[in-house]
């Protein structure tokens, strides 16, 4: 792919960078792939100092009264998992640390597989004590339909999820045998990949909700300027990829500790320290492809 | 039958007060006029609770509690067997008329409409914690309304948007101006097409990943039809993965009358608009694939793009075409804006299509666009003036003014 | 008539009650109904997909066209996925009906079609995703130079969030002390203020308008002004 | 080449010696190094083995109660049909006997029956007995576990007990299918190759198999099929499927998304494709219905309302314990910012006039706000992305490698 054209090429370090603004481009994906493969195998980590957007998420859970109801809604799939799952897994350490009671669904199809997860590696491992399936938890699964989902939420539970995920009709559980919609919970958090997803249920699910009930997201990097218009007023937090995770994690685990397998607590912050190698890179190439263009430029003596 | 329940109530009231004033001297006087009445234009679901404090200096909190008195025909009595549930603990004497919004009232099983026949009652709890005797309200039913009040300030909104946009379509049709400023990315799309055909390179249309309950994929297709009839012009090769099977048939349905309309209908090839599959990044690795391989000269992306949007642009860049992009997802504008020749943004791309096809009634509709965008404009200006004069008087008339203009807009 | 004016008295008609619906208590059904019709459809579609799958690729293998050994593997996986999952092959037992075989967990991971979820579709998909760690690469190094003022401020303000992303962010600006007149000079505070501010200002016009694009394109639709998805065979 | 060349090589394609030569180096190191780290074998699988039995049992019915002689007028023609049409339509070996499931209309109605575990506290108590002659189902559940999980699982185990744990080669070859696949994909950035079309046929063939089964089964059974034909989905696919009140309102209303779908997949016919654009006429007109309120309500009162900030703002502080207003710098600054962009990027959308003269100058600052705002989503999307890349190379190092 790189031309050569030795003629216009000047000498000396000007020609380097000339070249180097040629530059096949799977040099780049080369110092990509071991600026991410290095440090992983290094095991560098870094501390993190929450953000308000961290914080008032964190407030979010922290400051309902215990006990709670409070609804998860897992909108991702194993494609966003590195981004979303440390983050559902603070949450619900969170959520079940105050004791509230957790309802679990997904708009995604594979998001009731990542709930299932964040119930078996948190809830049940750090919480199983507490929580019993129907009274303290209750898995919705999965629904089709995007945001006609929420909007029969909105109206009428039951007809969204005639049962739980497990075919057991919603009157047979007593922690949501007498919900009748979204404005029961005092805490509606999604976490979120894109459609659908935050953005739905800020459109078509906070109208419902009572006026004092928080309705939080978790992010990926990529959707998150479209969320940002909703904070603080219609969505109360919003963590953003995995450093909003790492954040809410330290937030999380500094308030909350837990006495084994903190590992599960701790994936946000680990991925920071490939990620901070990962974003000097991409500085560094920015820096370098402009220098390539100046130096360029030179030869061409301006003709472009 | 109100009334009755009213003296009822009162009667009560006073019995109570009477007995508590003998015993328990430290609890403020139980609440008097209590009523409860259906909350207008409503789904159904509430009901408004109020009740006067006669000692608001000794009264701290009201509970309240219902419970539903079933089915029961208007001038029966009230089994008294139902459990009463608490329903809130507010504070008893909270703005000018103490009272409490209770949502979420469950249906009645006869009428989906209608919750079943209510009754509230209220108690007050003094400052040092005792609480009075209930006091209950008559009877109430939580029904539907036909209009939701909440959604009067929408549809006068939509009102607006509606009248300008047809008006401008109606004004288009009656001769007044149509004339739209030009749009840089609009113009290269026949350029690219035409540079393909140069090339002798084919031409691909990715109409996003969303199905056709998605508006932007609505509009993808219609720019398609603008790219296949410029295609079957030149006789360019077209082709359009898509990653929906209805996508696939409204994009065969749309190529096929663009080469009629194009007088080639021998050139449609049905086996160039295919389905994928509706994985993400099945589709996308087919596309990727597809694109280092076959070297379309122009690429066009038109559509619901999400996290794809960088995989297909960059690969198109590797292989040198000209790529024109078109998105209402706003997330990913940023990566075709860095990647590709040119990008409709947002409300651009929907003005496309009304722009490519050239018709009056159209191009009416997007002076109606621009006409909504002056309301806008204005409602915004109006809103921030009223904001910053109500900010330096905080209590001031200007700041009901304010909010209440703000609360229009949904607050 | 039955091509054309059919349609067009379809979609007005559906799109005008659905419209309406939105402002009564009473029509809320409605727009759940209509939902789920379109959940079925695009169930039903999937006959249509799956049927033009088989035919392109049958094709491709019978024809003997270069590569058709991919068409062959695309087939086999098609196939193969497809009868473990609606025949529910080796699904786990749902316990509360164990003589129920189809009332089985055909998604769970020990079943076949689980596994191929786990061990291939999974992989396969996040793999795929991954690449745009490469690409955000090389975009940025191809896209972001300084060409002209639009393009300063578009890398400009990715160098600036990238550096305040991380640790690095930090270390430079740090030590400006949080409360004091340079305060607005932190790599953090100039984030939130570019986020907060411009960005969300950027993306509130870009929302507005998309609405109103949104509004007028369904509006055109609905008022049959727009028929350019209909076939004019 | 001739052209029945089934991998489709090109002949301008160099051959992909570097590929292959990092491939097996790569290959060569990893399993080198587990050969040292874990000797009992690389991306060896365990897994949790449970047995479960689950047992027919019914209901031990209360010591007569008065009102079922009442009752039974009412219920017995009811009842009847269900468990008959069960035991018809399921046609397994387990399903309940036809003679007990035919009451004569003068006993009472048939107990109810249900599979519960052979621990079941009920069994004990006597409130449940068990049906005789239907043989108890078993079956194994399997539960994959980390590598780090095994040796705790094993202090954990109960001789005698259900789980066991053992060897998992099927989770093993799966852990080695998912790392080949991975890097199959990952050698797309280099060049394409026969190994990325090889993972890019397997992906399409079984994500569009994968897309289908999920619609079948989690839309059209419950939601098409278990309107049309409740019993029979009942008896066959969902037992727990919930009685509607309305089931002829709803089979009349299914029925039309059926014609619907129908009528779309008439394009597979030779003749009169274009009755498919019926039924996407329908749902571009519910598509435009729907969003055309959503648009307006979310996207433009919303954002609109959520612009109207003071220009000038205060911020309250307490100085010597009293409440005083101090204004706001750079909230404020924040503010007219923020109104202005706003504005700015309305004017660089308004296409009805030129971008010239203060149009154009107010367009071009719109342009600014919109580069500045794509500059930092595109700054702010990064971490997500080197993310997904971090996630599979800790897949392929610590699942597959176990290096790390």
């Amino acid at each position: 792919m790189t031309t050569k054209n030795t003629e216009q090429t000047p000498d000396g370090i000007r020609g380097f960078f000339v070249r180097l603004g040629r530059l096949d481009r799977r040099w780049i994906f080369l110092a990509m792939g071991l600026s991410i493969a290095v440090p992983i195998l290094l095991g560098l980590r870094f501390p993190e100092v929450p953000s308000p957007m961290a914080r008032a998420t964190f407030d979010a859970v922290e400051d309902l009264p215990e006990g709670s109801l409070v609804l998860l809604s897992f909108d991702f799939d194993p494609a966003s998992k590195a981004e979303l799952q440390p983050m559902a897994n603070a949450l619900v350490h969170h959520c079940a640390a105050k004791g509230h009671k957790i309802v679990f669904m997904a708009l995604w199809p594979l998001g009731k597989q990542m709930a299932d997860q964040a119930i078996k590696d948190v809830l049940l491992e750090f919480h199983g004590g507490k929580y019993t399936y129907g009274t303290d938890y209750v898995k919705l699964g999965f629904k089709a339909g995007n945001e006609g989902v929420i909007k029969l939420m909105t109206t009428n539970l039951a007809e969204a999820f005639p049962t739980d995920a497990a075919g057991t009709a919603l009157s047979n559980l007593p922690l949501v045998a007498d919900i009748r919609d979204l404005d029961s919970f005092k805490l509606v958090s999604t976490v979120s990949a894109g459609y659908p997803g935050a953005k739905e249920w800020v459109q078509f699910g906070r109208e419902s909700m009572k006026s004092d009930a928080q309705l939080t997201a978790g992010s990926t990097g990529v959707q998150a300027s479209q969320l940002f218009p909703y904070y603080p007023k219609q969505l109360n937090g919003l963590l953003v990829a995995v450093k909003g995770a790492a954040e809410y994690e330290t937030l999380v685990t500094e308030k909350y500790p837990v006495d084994r397998n903190a590992g599960r607590l701790e994936q946000g912050r680990i991925r920071m320290g490939p990620q901070l190698v990962a974003h000097l890179l991409m500085i560094a190439l920015i820096v370098l492809g402009n220098i390539a263009m100046i130096a360029s430029r030179g030869t061409q003596g301006g003709a472009r | 039958m109100q009334r009755i329940w009213r003296v009822c109530a009162t009667l009560a009231t006073i019995a109570t007060l009477s007995g508590l004033s003998a015993f328990a001297a430290a609890a403020p006087p139980a609440p008097t006029d209590v009523s409860a009445v259906d909350v207008p234009g409503d789904g159904g679901a509430a009901i408004h609770v109020r009740w006067s404090v006669p000692a608001p200096a000794e009264t701290k909190l009201a509970v309240i509690e219902r419970r539903i008195v079933a089915p029961v025909k208007e001038g029966e009595a009230a089994p008294a067997d139902a459990p009463w549930t608490e329903v809130a603990r507010v504070d008893a004497k909270k703005g000018a008329e103490p009272g409490y919004t209770v949502s979420g009232l469950p249906n009645s099983e006869a009428d989906r409409h209608a919750s079943d026949q209510i009754v509230f009652r209220v108690a007050f709890i003094g400052v040092d914690d005792q609480q009075t005797a209930f006091v209950e309200a008559a009877p109430v039913v939580a029904r539907a309304n036909l209009i939701l009040f909440k959604k009067i300030p929408l549809a006068i909104v939509c009102a607006v948007v509606f009248a300008s946009v047809l008006g401008w379509i109606f004004l288009a049709r009656s001769g007044g101006s149509v004339r739209i400023r030009r749009i840089a990315a609009l113009e290269a799309i026949d350029e690219a097409v035409g540079r393909a055909t140069e090339m002798g390179r084919p031409v691909l249309f990715v109409p996003g990943i969303q199905d056709m309950n998605d508006i932007q994929t609505v509009a993808g297709v219609t720019i398609l039809g603008r790219v296949a009839k410029t295609a079957a012009e030149y006789d360019a090769k077209l082709e359009v993965p898509t990653s929906r099977s209805i996508v696939m048939t409204a994009a065969r349905e749309t190529v096929q009358s663009a080469h009629f309309a194009a007088g080639r209908p021998e050139t449609y090839d049905e086996s160039a608009i295919r389905y994928i599959t509706d994985e993400q990044f099945g589709y996308v690795a087919y596309v990727a694939g597809r694109m280092v391989r076959e070297k379309p000269a122009a690429c066009f992306y038109m559509g619901a793009f999400y996290a794809e949007s960088l995989v297909l642009a960059e690969n198109g860049n590797a292989i040198g075409a000209i790529q024109v992009a078109g998105t209402a997802e706003a997330s990913q504008l940023p990566f075709f804006v860095a990647a590709c020749d040119y990008t409709l943004i947002g409300e651009e791309f929907y003005a496309a299509s009304a722009y490519l096809s050239g018709e009056r009634d159209q191009l009416g509709s997007i002076k109606g666009q621009d006409a909504g965008k002056l309301f806008a404009a204005a409602a915004i200006l109006t809103g921030v003036v009223l904001a910053t004069l109500a900010s330096f008087t905080p209590s001031g008339p200007l700041a009901g003014v304010s909010s209440a203009f703000r609360a229009f807009f949904g607050g | 008539m039955l091509r054309r004016t059919v349609p067009i008295l379809i979609l007005a008609s559906s799109g005008l009650l659905l419209f309406v619906s939105a402002f009564s208590p009473f029509t809320v059904g409605l727009q759940e109904i209509v939902l789920k019709w379109f959940n079925i459809l695009a169930a039903v579609a999937f006959v249509l997909g799956a049927g033009n799958l088989l035919a392109v690729n049958l094709e491709q293998i019978s024809s003997h066209r270069p590569g058709w050994a991919y068409s062959a593997i695309t087939l086999a996986a098609f196939v193969g996925t497809l009868a473990v999952g609606m025949l529910k092959v080796g699904a786990v037992p749902n316990p509360m009906y164990p003589d129920v075989h189809f009332a089985g967990a055909h998604d769970d991971p020990q079943a076949p079609f689980g596994w191929i979820y786990g061990y291939m579709l999974v992989p396969l998909t996040s793999t795929m995703f991954a690449l745009l760690a490469f690409y955000v690469a090389s975009a940025a190094f191809r896209a972001f130079r300084a060409k002209n003022f639009e393009a300063i401020l578009l890398l400009g303000t990715a160098f600036i969030i990238l550096l305040s992303q991380t640790a690095a962010g930090m270390f430079l600006t740090g030590w400006i002390p949080e409360d004091s007149v340079f305060s607005f000079l932190r790599l953090d505070v100039i984030k939130r203020g570019i986020t907060e501010y411009v960005q969300t200002a950027g993306m509130r016009a870009i929302l507005i308008g998309i609405a109103l694009g949104v509004a007028a394109t369904s509006l055109r639709l609905i008022f049959g002004i727009d028929k350019s998805y209909l076939s004019k065979t | 080449m001739n052209d029945s060349d089934p991998i489709g090589t090109q002949p301008a394609q160099r051959p992909y010696s570097f590929l292959w030569i990092a491939l097996f180096v790569f290959g060569a190191v990893g399993i080198a190094a587990n050969a040292f780290i874990r000797p009992e074998g690389m991306a060896r699988r365990f897994a949790a083995v449970t047995t479960e039995e689950r047992v027919l049992v019914e209901e031990v019915p209360e010591k007569a109660p008065e009102k079922v002689p009442e009752k039974v007028p009412e219920k017995a023609p009811e009842k009847a049909p269900a468990p008959a049409a069960a035991g018809d339509a399921g046609g397994d070996a387990a399903a309940p006997e036809p003679a007990a499931t035919e009451p004569a209309a003068t006993e009472p109605p048939a107990p109810k029956r249900k599979w519960v575990a052979p621990t079941d506290p009920g069994i004990a108590s006597g409130a449940l007995r068990r049906v005789e002659g239907v043989t108890p189902i078993t079956w194994e559940t399997r539960e994959v576990l980390k590598p780090t999980e095994v040796e705790p699982r094993k202090a954990e185990l109960v001789a005698g007990g259900p789980v066991r744990i053992e060897s998992s080669p099927i989770d093993s070859l799966g852990i080695w299918i998912a790392a080949l696949l991975t890097l199959f994909i990952l050698s797309f950035v280099f060049r394409d190759n026969p190994f990325y079309k090889i993972a890019e046929s397997l992906l399409i063939g079984v994500s569009a198999a994968y897309w289908m089964v999920l619609g079948f089964w989690s839309t059209l059974v419950p939601d098409l099929l278990g309107a049309l034909a409740p019993g029979f989905v009942r008896a066959n696919a969902i037992p727990s499927l919930p009685a509607s009140e309305t089931p002829t309102m709803d089979a009349a209303l299914a029925f039309i998304p059926l014609v619907l779908g129908f009528m779309l997949l008439w394009r597979l016919a030779p003749k009169g494709g274009w009755i498919s654009i019926w039924p996407i006429a329908f749902i571009i007109g519910t598509t435009a219905g729907i969003r055309l309120v959503g648009s307006i309500e979310a996207d433009l009162m919303r954002q609109i309302s959520r612009t109207m900030e003071p220009l000038v703002g205060f911020k309250d502080g307490v100085v010597n314990g009293e409440l005083i207003r101090t204004f706001d710098f750079w909230g404020s600054v924040g503010s007219v910012v923020g109104v202005v962009g706003v504005l700015s990027v309305l004017t660089y959308f308004f296409f009805s006039v030129d971008h010239k003269g203060a149009v154009g100058r107010t367009a071009r600052v719109g342009i600014w706000f919109l580069m500045i705002s794509f500059g930092s989503a595109f700054g702010l999307t990064v971490m997500g992305r080197i993310t997904l890349l971090l996630q599979r190379f800790e897949f392929l190092f610590t699942d597959w490698l176990g290096i790390s």
